[in-house]
């Protein structure tokens, strides 16, 4: 069996984190693809709801970055 | 055995019911007031400061 | 810069001119209130070099050429504020016993006062220079003694307009400096000041040496680096020549201390990679290249038109590259050190790119808005005004609606960040483009995939 | 054309809300004229629950339920009382997001039974006996009771038309919200029968209704620290106040009383989640955000009323 790996939901800030693991992508790094990332405007776009959803859903951690 | 079942018992705040028990001439040979309800005060105030504890605990009964 | 209202293509800024007490329309700039005045006081102009008088010139070049009183040292507000008496007036009438004669365009108006000027802009640039850092911090370098400058004094020194006039003297006894030493990243590349690098330093340091070098050739010169930074159109040649012309360049870190000694000399102690080993010279005078900072009062500014200031506390730029001369407030322009140590070439392309920037965006009488804008549904708004103060660009108003008082967002002035919408406890705000269902329908679709 | 047939059941609450509508004093004469009240238990009416069962489907024009969901008897009646009933409506905080009492949600029935039946100082009980969901007697008198379960609200078990909030609503919403049901101009199924608009709209205390911003909060404080300024607003002082989150239907009863709102209201039509709403605006309102450490017990501040029927609902317990 393969081994578990967390499901990780990552709010990326467009300025910051997203141009992070942009430039991550262009550099071919790699990150398993249990991650997700879903872009916002800023992190101050980052509501509670959004947190505690995900967590509801099934995902393992969310990674807010901004 | 004959039972005769009062549920909800009425007239009051809070659940109970009330279960008796006849025998076979119809006498009472046994009663029950049950209290079906639970709430759970005691464990799930601590922490709360306790300025706030009056204004909650006053939904334990509200009539 | 009293206050400043409005927003891109719509600035109301009122600005505030401080009383001069001399009438500009009526002062011919003649100097001479600024020779009569008896206060003297430091010349700020020259870090304090020489003198200058209460009644003054800010230095020579000034334009327009025109004549200041400065209020706190002037005598006559001095004794007129203790004993409510009017005193001195020196400049305005002059010492008729001395047949000496005041201001001679009559120019002197004691009563001047504040004045308030309201400007109607579309853009703003903002170019407040930089400020050299002082030499106090540096107790190694021993900041007490005279004869240990910055590189800014020393530029007045050799000035023509300076206070020697142009001529090499030390400050402490005016005598001619025989050996100087020079020593860079005063402040710089330093983590206990500045983590960056001032950029204009090494190429100054070598500008002095070479005029110094040129025109006394027998001075001894001794340049110490952390190493020599010369990038830049011709700038290395520029190193090559000065080093040709007898300008001893020492790299190797930096210099560990500098400590006066009984004779009145400096003793420089060093490092010196090329040889490897400790160096200490005796040098008449020591100046230090100390690090550029933002100048006083920029996160005021920065404040008032809500642009960024960086971690160094220079404003900071949308985009290193692709939007270097504009701030996260639209129509807000940064030119020159105020966004960044640089050298004068780099200051004026800035400068102009942000001309033309803030030319393009007022010329065609109409602005382009991001369709990524948060709005108010003042219906469903509940005045609860948790918005107003969170938004960090200050674009939400309060406005009355149907006899409420009701959140507004000014769309001109909303960046997009979004953080009022995240905050609404009325959920009457809609960020267009991530709301908070789209959002959710991401996540919820990321989760389950 | 007959009467409206309306019926009220009181689930796991306080009868708190029964005692709101009893309020409604020279009003409810007419209330009680102008309907056909057919079952109100258990305070009111001597109704039983057979009684309800043997009704027909569809028969009763509103059901109102108050309290929420905690045990499989009030499961058993409320879907009974969705057959029975053309419109369901949520009454009251507990029914509508969980109230008070859906504070169980933190711990699992065995923790909260083991508090109040075993592990107190003044608890007698060496046998460690608790409540069991059956028990046969000596051997012949068959007892049962409901079994416990986690708090949940109203239309987390049956689908539901309206909800009011209120802990419990005061009489006045009542009585809007009644007169709204007898004339049929009732809001769109799902809606809040509420005036949909936050405390703050309707609180003297607002600087921003006097066209004033309102200030970040520079401190926190808990309820018995200093007293507010008086017409300063509580949540700019520090005392915490979820008047922005929650409707204020209530005339504003405790911010007017130097007391900070606790959000029995209910969440403002749009929101779904309270908790981290009241979270989200208290957090935008403070000034410093090293002042989060200082806020004194969140879950029950911003939970107070509402953990149900939050996103989360409970405590993961293991």
């Amino acid at each position: 069996m393969a081994q578990w790996e967390p499901r990780i939901i990552v709010i990326a800030c467009h300025w910051c984190t997203y141009q992070g693991a942009d430039l991550a992508g262009s550099l071919r790094y790699s990150y398993p693809p249990t991650v997700h990332i879903v872009r916002v405007p800023c992190s101050g776009r980052v509501e509670p709801e959004f947190i505690a959803e995900a967590l509801k859903k099934g995902a393992d951690g969310v990674y807010v970055g901004g | 055995m004959k039972t005769i079942e009062i549920n909800p018992m009425t007239r009051l705040e809070g659940h109970g019911k009330i279960k008796i028990f006849l025998d076979e001439n119809g006498n009472v040979e046994n009663a029950f007031m049950q209290v079906v309800e639970f709430m759970g005060y005691e464990k799930f105030l601590k922490g709360m400061p306790i300025e706030e504890v009056p204004r909650t605990v006053c939904t334990i009964c509200g009539v | 810069m009293e206050e400043v209202k409005g927003y891109v293509g719509n600035f109301d800024i009122k600005i505030k001119k401080k009383a001069k007490y001399v009438d500009w329309d009526k002062c011919i700039g003649c100097g001479v209130c600024t020779e009569i005045c008896p206060v003297k006081v430091p010349n700020e102009y020259n870090y304090g070099l020489n003198q200058r008088r209460a009644a003054y010139i800010e230095y020579p070049q000034a334009v327009p050429k025109k004549a200041v009183i400065d209020e706190p040292n002037c005598l006559y507000f001095k004794t007129f504020k203790k004993t409510g008496k009017p005193a001195c007036q020196i400049c305005e009438k002059g010492i008729p016993a001395k047949n000496i004669q005041g201001c001679p365009a009559d120019a002197i108006k004691f009563d001047d006062r504040d004045e308030f000027v309201d400007i109607k802009v579309g853009a703003v640039i903002i170019a407040t220079g930089f400020k050299p850092m002082s030499k106090t911090h540096f107790k190694e370098y021993s900041p007490q003694s005279p004869d240990v400058i910055t590189s800014m004094e020393f530029e007045r020194i050799l000035s023509a307009t300076g206070p020697t006039g142009g001529e090499l003297k030390r400050p402490s006894d005016g005598t001619k400096p025989k050996t100087i030493a020079m020593i860079s990243c005063v402040g710089s590349r330093d983590e206990r000041y500045h983590s960056y690098c001032s950029k204009v330093c090494c190429m100054y340091m070598l500008k002095h040496a070479r005029i110094l070098k040129e025109k006394y050739p027998y001075i001894n010169l001794y340049l110490f680096f952390i190493d020599v930074r010369t990038a830049g159109k011709d700038f290395e040649e520029f190193y090559v020549y000065t080093k040709g012309l007898g300008a001893k360049i020492i790299r190797g870190g930096r210099v560990s201390s500098v400590d006066e000694k009984p004779n009145g000399k400096l003793r420089v102690r060093g490092f010196d990679v090329d040889l490897g080993s400790p160096v200490e010279l005796e040098a008449d005078l020591v100046v230090l290249a100390t690090a550029i900072e933002p100048p006083d009062g920029v996160d005021d500014i920065g404040r008032l038109f809500s642009a960024t200031c960086g971690r160094e506390g220079f404003l900071r730029e949308v985009h290193t590259k692709l939007y270097p001369v504009e701030t996260a407030a639209r129509g807000v322009l940064i030119a020159g050190c105020v966004q960044g140590p640089k050298d004068i070439p780099e200051s004026i392309a800035q400068s102009r790119a942000a001309a033309s920037s803030a030319a393009s965006l007022i010329i065609p009488g109409k602005i382009k808005f991001e369709a990524i804008v948060s709005e108010v549904d003042r219906e469903k708004c509940s005045s609860c005004g948790v918005c107003v103060p969170l938004c960090p660009y200050s674009a939400i108003k309060i406005e009355t609606y149907k006899d409420k008082e009701k959140a507004k967002i000014e769309p001109a002035l909303c960046a997009g960040c979004g953080v009022c919408a995240s905050a609404c406890p009325s959920r009457a705000i809609t960020f267009h483009g991530f709301t908070t269902e789209q959002v959710i329908e991401q996540i919820s679709a990321l989760v389950e995939a | 054309m007959s009467k409206p047939k309306l019926a009220y059941y009181l689930a796991g609450g306080c009868g708190g809300c029964d005692i709101a509508v009893v309020d409604l004093s020279e009003t409810l004469v007419d209330v009680a004229l102008a309907v056909d009240i057919v079952f109100w238990a258990p305070t009111v009416a001597d109704a039983k629950y057979k009684d309800l069962e043997a009704m027909p489907d569809g028969s009763i024009d509103v059901g109102l339920i108050s309290g929420n969901i905690r045990n499989s008897e009030h499961e058993h009646i409320a879907k009974v009382l969705r057959k029975k009933c053309k419109v369901l409506i949520a009454f009251g905080i507990c029914a509508a997001t969980g109230g008070i009492k859906g504070l169980v949600n933190l711990y699992t029935t065995e923790q909260l039974l083991d508090k109040a039946y075993i592990n107190t100082m003044s608890t007698d009980n060496p046998d460690k006996v608790i409540p069991q969901t059956s028990f046969v007697l000596d051997g012949k008198y068959d007892l049962t009771l409901p079994t416990l379960m986690d708090a949940r609200t109203l239309d987390q078990v049956v689908p539901v038309e309206y909800y009011i909030g209120g802990c419990p609503p005061h009489y006045d919403h009542v009585k809007a919200a009644f007169t709204a049901l007898l004339s049929g101009q009732l809001p769109p199924p799902g809606s809040w029968i509420t005036m949909g608009k936050a405390l703050c709209e309707v609180c003297g205390r607002n600087p921003v209704l006097q066209g004033k911003p309102k200030k970040l909060a520079t401190t926190v404080k808990r309820t018995i620290e200093g007293t507010p300024t008086e017409g300063a607003c509580l949540l700019e002082e520090g005392y915490l106040c979820l008047g922005p989150i929650t409707q204020g239907d209530c005339g504003v009863k405790c911010p007017n009383a130097n007391i900070p709102c606790r959000g029995c209201g209910g969440p403002i039509p749009g929101v779904k989640d309270f908790g981290l709403r009241a979270i989200s605006a208290v957090a935008s309102m403070i000034e410093d955000e090293k002042l989060i450490d200082q806020i004194p017990d969140p879950v029950h501040n911003f939970y107070r009323y509402n953990l149900p029927g939050s996103t989360l609902g409970k405590k993961v317990k293991r």
